[in-house]
């Protein structure tokens, strides 16, 4: 018998936990050349902001061991262009639309979620928060708890469907970010975005992405990411949305043994942009080979003793 | 607009070392090889392994009935890596991706000039040229004559060589010069390192119309990753060089160039 | 011409920037089979305890993608059978000895320094903070910029030779760590440590590390690491060992543009243990390529514009 | 006490299939093999490449004059790259590691059980035992017969099947057990699966003089990194399985048995 592998995120049921990470999918019609999008939980826009922006300048990409790093600088259409243009064609397809935002200014994630709130075809929002805080001189949103319920807490007036936090894993303890989100009325946390990292050209002397630093994904930030899923799961009880190094089958069903109820695909898209559909037979096999009824029974089911755990407590 | 692309496992068939570090290697792939045209690339990975992770890209260089051909310099870890690919290995493509060179037409004049592995894209246009029946001349350029991909199907190939060992002795774009003297193309096109784009578009960009293909950094080479900007130069804002190009005409692009 | 590959810590002179790794090399004399230690600028010593531990339980070790994670949980011989059998030995070989020291207790960092300081042939200390602190609940003394503080204060006092910070990267701001260090008298910072990651085994369901979570090394933690040399480059004037996936010269080229004076080299050893001598050569000969009369010139040599940082100022 | 020990790059000879997903590969490795015992081990680690980045540690399963060869399981990224290898193809080896099973004298009676990729100690035991004279019995079981590797050069084998597609129909514990009853050797040795060294430990660890080989993660093989404990059985210590393995005398080490 087939598992049943639906998953609730807030008042959103998605028909399976795979959902494509935002900002590696394009708007998500481009992926529907290799695949039917349809099949997916969810697609995840790019991050999208209040005006279009061009984002940074080249290179804006660079790869490294297992990973690669990437600085676009939020290069968006911007959300008019994003509901004009892209809803309709993400409606034709069938998919299951999350938009992403992102914004500089407290009061431009609130216009977003307003105009967002207004279109039916969004089903979900997700709140990029690993962007520089203009107010306060730069430091990331994302990075402050005290900024961070704020925003939840007027996105969440604006916003009545499901508000799904997305955290950037540059913190000494995510725990708390995650606990504040929930606090402050999110249906679930994405963990995580990228971590920041650098690569330098040794011929040239120069970094080889233009703003120095990038954001690390890929492979190489699994095991990072897995461990801030099990820290998160033990600090919050709304669903987890994992991101972080997922190719294969065996790396979704390890996200929700850790402690996840769905994931986003990233990286592993640009290598093989049909990869959703391969992953989800595995997850399906891997459910009936374990006679699970339904793969939700997979989430957080790690079988370890919590006293091997150094400062659990602080998790 | 780019068309249909296909994500295929193609069958390595052979590969030969033509110049020196640089290959072709010859895959099968129907799917792809029945659609790619002239100018367009396709994004080469390896199954089952991490290192690397990201697909390359590579301009089609050849196709022939349900097999495609490759032409690249092996310096580094991927293309090193496809140069060691024994017959029947895989090696995934997708593609053929982006925009090719502008459709010819029968009697067009185009002058072609390649430099370093640019010249994988000589003979598919000179096999397309023959079909469409424009008359096509091709100048290529390298450093030296070791360098220089002896291609046999292809004819009316002026080389250049920096030191003088082959052909012209100096650049592509000195022989260029040199022979626009002469007589004058109706299209120019160019695909090579990015200084000699630059150097065809401050010295052609303006007077012919120019197609170059441009090389940037690809995570993906679809359009989903906004990782390969290049300049429009007529606004504030950029071109994708996957989806939008890789061939832009000359005036449509700024070159962004470091100090 | 050779250049001079010289690099000075403190008072220390290291005859090039080459170090062991602690941890990675059990307490040097192992690798004496391989090659000979004597040509390293530093053999750091494993962790040491007051008393001998016996460490944590297996499974101690695993792989992930480009990387490993590990929780030894400090087994090590403790500092009296360190300084009775290994020291002598060290000194037969030629190496020297940088001692690393860990503790539970502040009181321990400095008995454990008083202790080393007494013995000559210990030319320099490293911290190890990345340890639960059992007085504040198990959180890493390296985690809170005070607990770092009043350690090296400490510690600074008892030993008068060559100090090093080795910093954890799991916090927010590294910079303000390194900070710390150099106010309260450190000769040099090492970053850095290793990551919390984790790794699950999905046919058992347990976690691949006895303590659930481990200590991320490898080349999946360079870009992280380098950009966090980076970073205490701009907070620090006090020399900068870089430790995190150096496995080619390459590697530790590219760090020193970073900001590093010196290196230290870990998991590498596990798969070439005579890597160092291959480095070095390397090293070299980029040196001699770009004519460089002293290889530390290349140390902070980036060529990059301070503007295309986002928010520099916080490094 | 572990000799000396180098890190070679050895030379792929040529690999075979010899059962069910397990090969043989035989490498010129001229320093290892003039030094290595019955019982040690090699960390196998590819070059130029991070994928797989750990080196593996398998048993030494033959050496004839300067080659060596492995006897492993084609399981996981490691392995499976290995069995790949093309002749010529470098694998860098660091051996000889560990200590090996203790010294056999002439005419002493030994008896063996191994179970899986723990048969890659066969040959090389055969053939030690061979050269000193000493009387060994190989007991060796797997799952089913076609797992069962063929070694040609080894006499004096039992099998042993869990489901009695051939020999004794169970596992080479009960095989030991059955035997055991007319006869005793003076030494047993085990290699293989853990739960098999438990059993093993159990049923004869007080009555012969039992040496088993135990397998534990490791990271370096030799010494360096402390990720290999294995219980003492007389306190509250750990041995490295690398360094003081990773045969060790029954008696001296207590399984971590997982619930
Ligand atoms: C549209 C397009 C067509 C191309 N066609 C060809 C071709 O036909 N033949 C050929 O030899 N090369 C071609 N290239 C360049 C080719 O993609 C790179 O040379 C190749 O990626 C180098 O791979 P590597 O693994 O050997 O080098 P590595 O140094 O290991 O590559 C590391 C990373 O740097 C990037 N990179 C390195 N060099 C370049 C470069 N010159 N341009 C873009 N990215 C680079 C790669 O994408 C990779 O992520 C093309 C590039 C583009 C964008
Ligand atoms: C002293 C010793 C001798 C060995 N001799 C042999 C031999 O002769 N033939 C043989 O087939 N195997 C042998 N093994 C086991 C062998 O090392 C593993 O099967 C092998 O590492 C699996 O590698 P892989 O890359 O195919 O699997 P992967 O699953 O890709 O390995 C991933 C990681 O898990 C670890 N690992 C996985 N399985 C084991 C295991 N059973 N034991 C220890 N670590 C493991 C590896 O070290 C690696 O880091 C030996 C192990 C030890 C400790
Ligand atoms: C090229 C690229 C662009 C990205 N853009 C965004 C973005 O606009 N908004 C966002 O929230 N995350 C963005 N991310 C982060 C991803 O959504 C994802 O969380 C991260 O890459 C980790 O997953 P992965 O390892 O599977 O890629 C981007 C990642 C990449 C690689
Ligand atoms: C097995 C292992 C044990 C380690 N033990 C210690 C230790 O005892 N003390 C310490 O300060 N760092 C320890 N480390 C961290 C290393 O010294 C090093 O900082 C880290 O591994 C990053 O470098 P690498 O990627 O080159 O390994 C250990 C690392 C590994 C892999
Ligand atoms: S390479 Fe990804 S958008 Fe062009
Ligand atoms: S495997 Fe590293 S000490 Fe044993």
């Amino acid at each position: 018998m087939k598992p049943d592998v639906k998953v609730k995120i807030g008042e959103l049921e998605l028909k399976n936990p795979l959902m494509t990470a935002s900002g590696t999918c394009g708007y998500g019609d481009e992926l529907g050349t290799y695949f039917d999008v349809s099949m997916l939980g969810a697609v995840v826009s790019k991050s999208l902001t209040l005006k279009p922006k061009i984002g940074n300048e080249p290179p804006r990409v660079a790869e490294v061991a297992c990973g690669m790093l990437n600085s676009i600088g939020l290069a968006n259409i911007g959300v008019s262009r994003f509901i004009d243009e892209k809803i309709p064609r993400l409606d034709e397809l069938g998919a299951l639309v999350v938009a992403n935002i992102a914004a500089k200014r407290v009061e431009d994630y609130v216009s977003l979620a307003e105009i967002l709130a207004a279109n039916k075809s969004v089903r979900g929002l997700e709140l990029n928060l690993s962007c520089p805080n203009v107010k306060e001189g730069g430091i990331e949103f994302g990075t402050d708890v005290k900024t961070l319920s704020s925003i939840v807490k007027l996105v969440r007036k604006v916003f009545p469907r499901t508000l799904i936090v997305k955290l950037t894993p540059n913190v000494t303890r995510i725990g708390d970010f995650a606990k504040a989100a929930e606090t402050e009325g999110a249906d679930g946390v994405t963990v995580a975005n990228t971590y920041v990292g650098m690569a330098i050209d040794i011929n040239s002397m120069m970094p080889k992405i233009h703003t120095v630093t990038g954001g690390l994904s890929g492979p190489a930030v699994k095991p990072l990411t897995m461990a801030r899923v099990f820290q998160v799961s033990k600090s919050v009880s709304i669903p987890i949305v994992a991101s972080g190094g997922i190719f294969t089958w065996q790396d979704v069903v390890e996200y929700m043994i850790a402690g996840a109820a769905a994931v986003e695909i990233g990286t592993a898209l640009f290598t093989k942009p049909d990869v959703p559909s391969g992953l989800l037979n595995g997850i399906e096999a891997y459910a009936a080979g374990r006679k699970l009824e339904k793969l939700s029974d997979l989430t957080g089911s790690l079988r370890f003793e919590r006293d091997n755990v150094p400062h659990m407590d602080r998790h | 607009m780019a068309g249909k692309s296909f994500l295929e496992t193609a069958v390595t068939v052979n590969t030969r070392k033509v110049a020196e570090q640089t290959f072709i290697s010859t895959f099968r792939s129907p799917r792809i090889s029945a659609l790619v045209e002239a100018g367009q690339f396709v994004m080469a990975s390896f199954p089952g392994t991490i290192d690397p992770l990201l697909p390359r890209a590579f301009s089609v260089c050849d196709v022939e009935d349900d097999t495609l051909s490759l032409l690249y310099v092996a310096v580094g870890r991927g293309t090193r890596k496809i140069s060691e690919l024994m017959p029947g290995a895989e090696l995934i493509l997708n593609g053929p991706l982006g925009n090719g060179f502008p459709e010819r037409e029968s009697g067009r004049k185009i002058w072609v000039a390649v430099g370093g592995s640019g010249a994988a894209i000589l003979p598919i246009l000179s096999r397309s040229a023959k079909r469409v029946g424009s008359e096509v001349r091709f100048f290529y350029g390298a450093r030296t004559m070791s360098q220089l991909v002896p291609f046999k199907e292809a004819t009316n190939i002026a080389h250049a060589t920096d030191d003088g060992s082959a052909g012209f002795h100096g650049n592509v774009v000195g022989l260029l010069k040199q022979e626009l003297r002469r007589d004058t193309p109706e299209m120019l096109f160019g695909c090579g390192p990015t200084p000699m784009l630059v150097s065809m578009q401050k010295e052609f960009g303006t007077k012919i119309p120019t197609y170059l293909s441009v090389e940037t950094p690809m995570a993906c080479g679809m359009g989903l990753c906004q990782g390969c900007p290049i300049k429009k130069s007529d606004s504030v804002d950029y071109y994708l060089a996957c989806k939008d190009g890789p061939v832009f005409r000359s005036t449509e692009i700024e070159f962004e160039v470091k100090p």
